[in-house]
């Protein structure tokens, strides 16, 4: 194994065609992502058509509060990606771990405020199912909001949490690797995914926690 | 069946709209099957003549691609174009019942079809009706997707869980014909069949006359809108402020929130099951819901009373 | 501007956003509520997109990869709200 | 062999042994990154598939030779359209042409080492068989009585069986399919060799392509549909719950969003094939070239438009109703200019009819009925009557299995020598194709008149008029399983006894005929260098460079 070409699989001409062939790659793969969440997205649509009040008014119920601190927490937790990104092409190992398992870790927070979240959701009785109770009037609007509440932000929390253990796994990799360079494009294509979490929730958030506040 | 039998029934359908469905088939048959023969016979004489080793003049002369990719985009087209309106048009038409139409319910459930007439004459799996009479079912399910087939007619309709749905056609044929359940809806969905018999319009009288059933639907349901209670408050100076119902089928009504709902059968169905959903513009969401309470048949039968309230009627009495 | 200045930048306008957002959903906007989240939203979208995933117009697969998605998403919403738009 | 006929010269006899002998335990077939062994993994994997889905349509059509419902309970007939519909879509055609050929040729055709992500083409292959546990394993658990579509809500409230095994089958599959369709579209965009500009790539590239994008952009929603509809299972709400105001025909939607730009994934590639064949048997270029690649796009794209045909009677607005009307019959537009292409390149050929052109020219012969027959379904008026009936059933398996089955063995036979390094039996072959076209129109044409007739589809017992076409229809199925059998024998044979195939036994222009039969391991020992159109098939028979 020689030295730089260790760094090109077999199947690649150059490095820049191994690269770009990786961007895209994953640009592909978020393209399929918003194909998943935009199915959600077009059930709110619909379900939010037919029940406007319902929806509004179930979405007073939601914490407004968590909801907000979980948006400030993700942006900022995105941030610390991008600046990483930018550091590992500078080859800035230790300063690229810290970023990373900081947004990890944020991300982590995020989870936390959800669970805290969900708990309470449950604990009034917004649980679809069995156990759902709502006094008000509409309740049959109100249980598919909260059917949709569950399952958009769960899918969601569930690639938060992927994304937690790939930023962890690259933060610690990037500190212990022997050429810590054969990790920028992994380290770019992890970002990209992190990115792509936080737009979902960027939409996730008024949907679900601003309808229905105002007087 | 034998073959002469078989190319009567593919030929002949037994209702109006079955004439213009049959046009429409034969007549794609006819164009497909001529670009079957057409394509078949170039396929087979290119094979043939232009064999390896064939002496056929092979030298390719003038042959400009263009025009004739244009041609067999354009002319396919045209074709494509033409046959989809002509569908279209009959299609609509099987979309928009006419209102003197004979109003049937029907309700499927796994695995049967459960139908009344509006004199109140019930059957189940079958359905006999009068000849050269527009007929409108008026249809749900109560559990799954099924759907309410007659060959002959060459109507098919799905019946959904809590949604009406409508199919409407004129027998012009007297006779027997099946009855199927064309959306797959569990382990007998094959035997959620059954037969259609269309007589004369005296015979049908006569059949309705046999069994005759004490309540006509509309009978039955003003007495369910006494029995449940829909009365005590859908009175004018009732306890609870309510809006009164006569007239109202058809009718624009406003809502709280807004906007403004034309009367059709699905608001007067959800207006009794989920009466919260959408509620009328000046009254307190107080009306109970009677989601569980009710049969299918109950509401069909309740909503049919609702339609026939006229405003002469909230008078007379 | 260095990339890292871009970024922050960035970060400030989008917590503004936020601000604005949480703002709006108190006040009466009536039905142009959710426009203006999903407007706001959209904002927040954009800037990401553009700073921290550094997605350049100049990369014409990558715009297409992106814009593939959008776009197939929009034919998912159109064709199918249609159907619940003119039910009768 | 003439060596100087294809595009580029023939590669060197490489010093490195050829793929299938460069390791042979059985670790380095499990472990390899190969895309040619990836290919055979999933050859081997789709043929058992398909035998799984094909005893259960044998059962279907024994039992439909009677009227009555005697050979099996009606549950066990629901179970088996059911097993047969989805091992038959998820887990043999759509990943038929695309993983075995497509991931055998597609870098030999552009004159690339490998695909981008060979790790990743592994992967694919793992996930694809570990959804088909699932589902294998959901069929051993009890079976599952939805059908293929799994409409709500049956499938989420009142089936029988192990839906939500089923399901998961089918979602983890999905993911393969993602995988395999990201993988081609960027080995076609980043790898092509130096030269090889996009309108010098062989048709059979730019469907697999097209398939690629249909692939990567319905899948997700088919994965998310499943995702809920189980989900309302497990936990008896859900969004298409009508008791929660939920609408099934919303679950349609999604469904059809994915299911309808799936059947060009069942048909695209299978257009790519022949368009190869025709062209190499016929010793011409394709006619019209760019028009038929261009409408691959305009088929995946527009394909995406239609999907509402599927809900004619659902219940969907009639409006909505004639905008997917519409929207078919554009959609058949691109497809009538491929078949009319393939027919004017026959035109002044110099056609020779080994077993790949039998099979080619089956292809379109039942294409044409196959999609023709989908223009009666695609008329608003008609469909109501012929929709869920037996009709459908034979538009769809004369496009699925008139059209794409015979594609892909067509292509299988095609390239054969280069898979293998053997030639298959000639003679046997042709028979095998002869006896596959007569039995599956035997089969499957009567099936029209049924459903012009009425007969329902799904249906255990019928009524009794409707036998004598039902027992044709079965005893055309004998005589397919019968062609299917057989090429099944002589392939296998032909792998010990067969003749060594020569690099470029159809003398067929292309890169991958370049290489020696079968390729070496890492394909090309020299990158080669495209500097003519594709199907140069005039010039390389010119008398002056025809020296054999
Ligand atoms: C390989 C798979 C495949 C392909 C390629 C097609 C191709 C087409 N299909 Fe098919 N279809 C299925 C697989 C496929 N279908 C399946 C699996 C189902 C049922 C699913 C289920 O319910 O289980 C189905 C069902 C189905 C329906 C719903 C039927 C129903 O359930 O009521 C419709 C309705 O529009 C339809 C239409 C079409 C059309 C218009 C095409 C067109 O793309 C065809 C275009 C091709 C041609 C038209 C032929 C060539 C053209 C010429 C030679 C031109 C010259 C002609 C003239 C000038 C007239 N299909
Ligand atoms: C995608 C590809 C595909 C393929 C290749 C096939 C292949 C075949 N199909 Fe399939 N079919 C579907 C897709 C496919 N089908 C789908 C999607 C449905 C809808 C399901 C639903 O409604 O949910 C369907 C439904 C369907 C039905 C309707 C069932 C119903 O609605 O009640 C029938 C009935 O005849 C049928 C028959 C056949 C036959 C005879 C073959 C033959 O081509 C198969 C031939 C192969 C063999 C026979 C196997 C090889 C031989 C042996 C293993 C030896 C033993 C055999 C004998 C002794 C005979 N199919
Ligand atoms: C407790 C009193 C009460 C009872 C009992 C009651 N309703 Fe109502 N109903 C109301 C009120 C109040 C409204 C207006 C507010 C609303 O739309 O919910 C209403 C609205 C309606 C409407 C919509 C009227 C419109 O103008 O659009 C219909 C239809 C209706 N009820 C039918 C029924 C039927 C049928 C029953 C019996 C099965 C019934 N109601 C029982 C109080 C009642
Ligand atoms: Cu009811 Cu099928
Ligand atoms: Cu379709």
């Amino acid at each position: 194994m020689s030295e730089p070409a260790a760094e090109i699989a077999h199947q690649f001409a150059d490095a820049g065609q191994q690269r770009d062939a990786a961007t895209f790659g994953m640009w592909i793969f978020l393209c399929t992502e918003v194909l998943l969440f935009g199915a959600l997205f077009l059930g709110y649509t619909v379900y939010r058509l037919q029940n406007p009040e319902a929806f509004d008014e179930a979405a007073a119920h939601t914490l407004i509060v968590a909801g907000s601190i979980n948006t400030a927490i993700l942006l900022v937790s995105s941030f610390c990606v991008a600046v990483a990104v930018h550091l590992a092409e500078q080859g800035d190992r230790l300063r690229v771990t810290l970023l990373l398992c900081t947004a990890a870790l944020l991300g982590a927070l995020f989870l936390a405020v959800k669970a805290y979240e969900y708990n309470h959701k449950i604990h009034e009785g917004f649980f679809p199912g069995h156990s759902f109770h709502f006094a008000g009037a509409d309740s049959r609007g109100v249980e598919m909001f909260f059917v949709l509440y569950f399952t958009m932000t769960g899918l969601h929390a569930l690639h938060v949490a992927i994304g937690v253990a790939v930023l962890t796994g690259y933060g610690v990799a990037v500190l212990l690797a022997q050429r810590p360079a054969r990790l920028t494009t992994a380290v770019d294509l992890a970002g990209l995914y992190w990115h792509f979490v936080d737009i979902v929730w960027v939409f996730l958030f008024p949907l679900f926690y601003l309808v229905g506040r105002a007087p | 069946m034998s073959f002469r039998e078989a190319i009567e029934l593919l030929t002949s359908s037994a209702s109006e709209i079955g004439r213009s469905v049959d046009a429409i088939f034969w007549a794609l048959t006819a164009i497909c099957g001529f670009m079957v023969l057409l394509l078949g016979t170039l396929i087979l004489y290119f094979c043939v003549r232009y064999r390896r080793g064939s002496q056929a003049d092979r030298t390719i002369s003038g042959v400009s691609q263009t025009p004739l990719e244009i041609a067999w985009v354009a002319i396919p087209l045209l074709i494509f174009l033409g046959l989809f309106v002509w569908a279209g048009v009959v299609f609509f038409h099987m979309a928009r019942p006419p209102d003197n139409a004979l109003e049937i319910h029907v309700v499927g459930k796994q695995w049967m079809w459960k139908i009344q007439h509006p004199d109140g004459r019930r059957e189940i799996n079958e359905l006999h009706l009068p000849v050269g009479r527009p007929v409108v079912l008026l249809m749900i399910s109560q559990d799954v997707i099924h759907s309410f087939y007659v060959p002959a007619f060459r109507t098919k309709q799905d019946v959904l869980p809590g949604r009406y749905s409508r199919s409407w056609f004129v027998p012009t044929k007297t006779g027997v014909y099946h009855l199927f359940c064309a959306e797959y809806c569990g382990t007998e969905h094959s035997r959620m069949v059954g037969k259609v018999y269309v007589l004369e319009p005296a015979e049908y009288s006569g059949w309705l006359a046999r069994e005759a059933e004490p309540n006509s639907v509309v009978a039955t349901g003003e007495r369910l809108f006494l029995s449940r209670g829909c009365a005590g408050c859908h009175v004018a100076g009732g306890p609870i402020r309510s809006p009164l119902l006569e007239g109202i089928f058809r009718k624009p009504v406003a809502l709280a929130n807004g906007t403004t709902v034309i009367a059709d059968e699905a608001y007067l169905r959800d207006s009794i099951l989920v009466p919260n959903q959408d509620v009328v513009a000046g009254y307190d969401p107080v009306m109970p819901t009677f989601q569980g309470q009710l049969a299918e048949e109950e509401v069909l039968q309740l909503v049919a009373y609702l339609k026939s309230l006229t405003i002469e009627r909230q008078k007379s009495p | 501007m260095t990339s890292t200045r871009k970024n922050t930048l960035a970060l400030v306008v989008l917590m503004i956003l936020l601000g604005v957002t949480l703002e709006a959903a108190y006040l009466d906007l009536g039905v142009l509520h959710t426009p203006a989240a999903m407007l706001i939203g959209l904002a927040k979208a954009v800037l990401i997109v553009l700073i921290f995933m550094r997605l350049r117009p100049s990369e014409p697969l990558v715009m297409l990869a992106f814009t593939a998605g959008l776009f197939w998403l929009l034919i998912m919403f159109t064709l199918t709200l249609g159907d619940y738009f003119t039910r009768s | 062999m003439n060596p100087a006929i294809s595009q580029a010269p023939l590669q060197p006899l490489a010093s490195e042994p050829d793929y299938l002998r460069s390791a042979q335990t059985l670790g380095s077939w499990l472990l390899t990154t190969d895309h040619k062994r990836i290919g055979i993994l999933y050859m081997i994997s789709i043929t058992l598939l398909f035998f799984i889905g094909g005893v259960a349509a044998a059962l279907l059509r024994l039992e439909l030779a009677s009227p009555a419902g005697d050979l099996v309970a009606s549950a066990t007939y629901n179970k088996l359209f059911t097993i047969h519909g989805v091992i038959m879509v998820w887990f043999f055609l759509i990943p038929s042409v695309p993983t075995v050929l497509g991931n055998f040729l597609l870098p030999l055709m552009i004159g690339a080492r490998d695909v981008a992500f060979p790790r990743l083409n592994l992967a694919s292959w793992y996930i694809f068989m570990f959804g088909a546990c699932f589902t294998v394993f959901a069929i051993v658990a009890g079976g599952v009585d939805t059908g293929w579509t799994f409409y709500t809500p049956y499938s989420s409230t009142y089936a029988n069986g192990a839906v939500i095994a089923m399901a998961a089958g089918v979602f983890i599959t999905g993911f393969a399919s993602i995988a395999t369709g990201l993988n081609f579209i960027v080995t076609i965009h980043k790898m092509r060799a130096p030269g090889l500009t996009w309108f010098r790539l062989p048709l059979f590239v730019w469907t697999l392509y097209t398939t690629s994008l249909i692939l990567v952009l319905a899948t997700p929603v088919l994965a998310i549909t499943l995702f809920l509809m189980a989900l309302e299972r497990l936990f008896g709400v859900g969004i298409f719950d009508p008791a929660l105001g939920g609408d099934p025909i919303l679950f349609q939607h999604l469904f059809w969003f994915y299911s309808h730009p799936a059947v060009y994934i069942m048909i695209l590639p299978g257009m790519g094939v022949t368009s190869e064949i025709i062209a190499c048997f016929a010793r011409k270029r394709i006619f019209g070239y760019r028009f038929v690649a261009y409408a691959s796009i305009a088929i995946a794209v527009l394909g995406f438009l239609v999907w509402g045909h599927h809900m004619f009677v659902s219940g969907q607005s009639v409006y909505a109703g004639a905008v997917f009307s519409l929207l078919s019959f554009l959609v058949a537009v691109p497809s009538a200019i491929k078949v009319f292409n393939w027919t004017a390149t026959l035109y002044k050929g110099s056609i020779t009819f080994d077993t790949p052109m039998l099979y080619a020219l089956g292809f379109i012969g039942l294409f044409t009925v196959g999609g023709l027959t989908g223009l009666f379904v695609a008329a608003l008026a008609v469909d109501v009557h012929l929709t869920d009936t037996y009709f459908v059933i034979a538009h769809f398996h004369y496009v699925m299995v008139g059209g794409m089955v015979m594609a892909y063995l067509g292509g299988i036979h095609f390239w054969w020598p280069k898979i293998s390094g053997r030639l298959y039996p000639e003679f046997p072959a042709r028979i095998s194709a002869l006896t596959i076209f007569a039995g599956f129109n035997l089969t499957f044409f009567p099936q029209f008149v049924l459903g012009m007739l009425g007969m329902p589809r799904r249906y255990h017992v019928y009524p009794d008029e409707f036998q004598l076409l039902n027992v044709l229809s079965s005893a055309g199925a004998s005589i397919l399983a019968v062609g299917y059998i057989l090429p099944l024998a002589y392939l296998l044979w032909s792998l010990r006894y067969g003749k060594r195939a020569p690099a470029n036994p159809w003398r067929a222009t292309g890169l991958e005929w370049t290489t020696p039969s079968p390729p070496p391991t890492h394909n090309f020992a020299v990158t080669p260098t495209v500097n003519e159109p594709p199907y140069a098939y005039e010039t390389l028979d010119e008398p002056s460079r025809d020296y054999v």
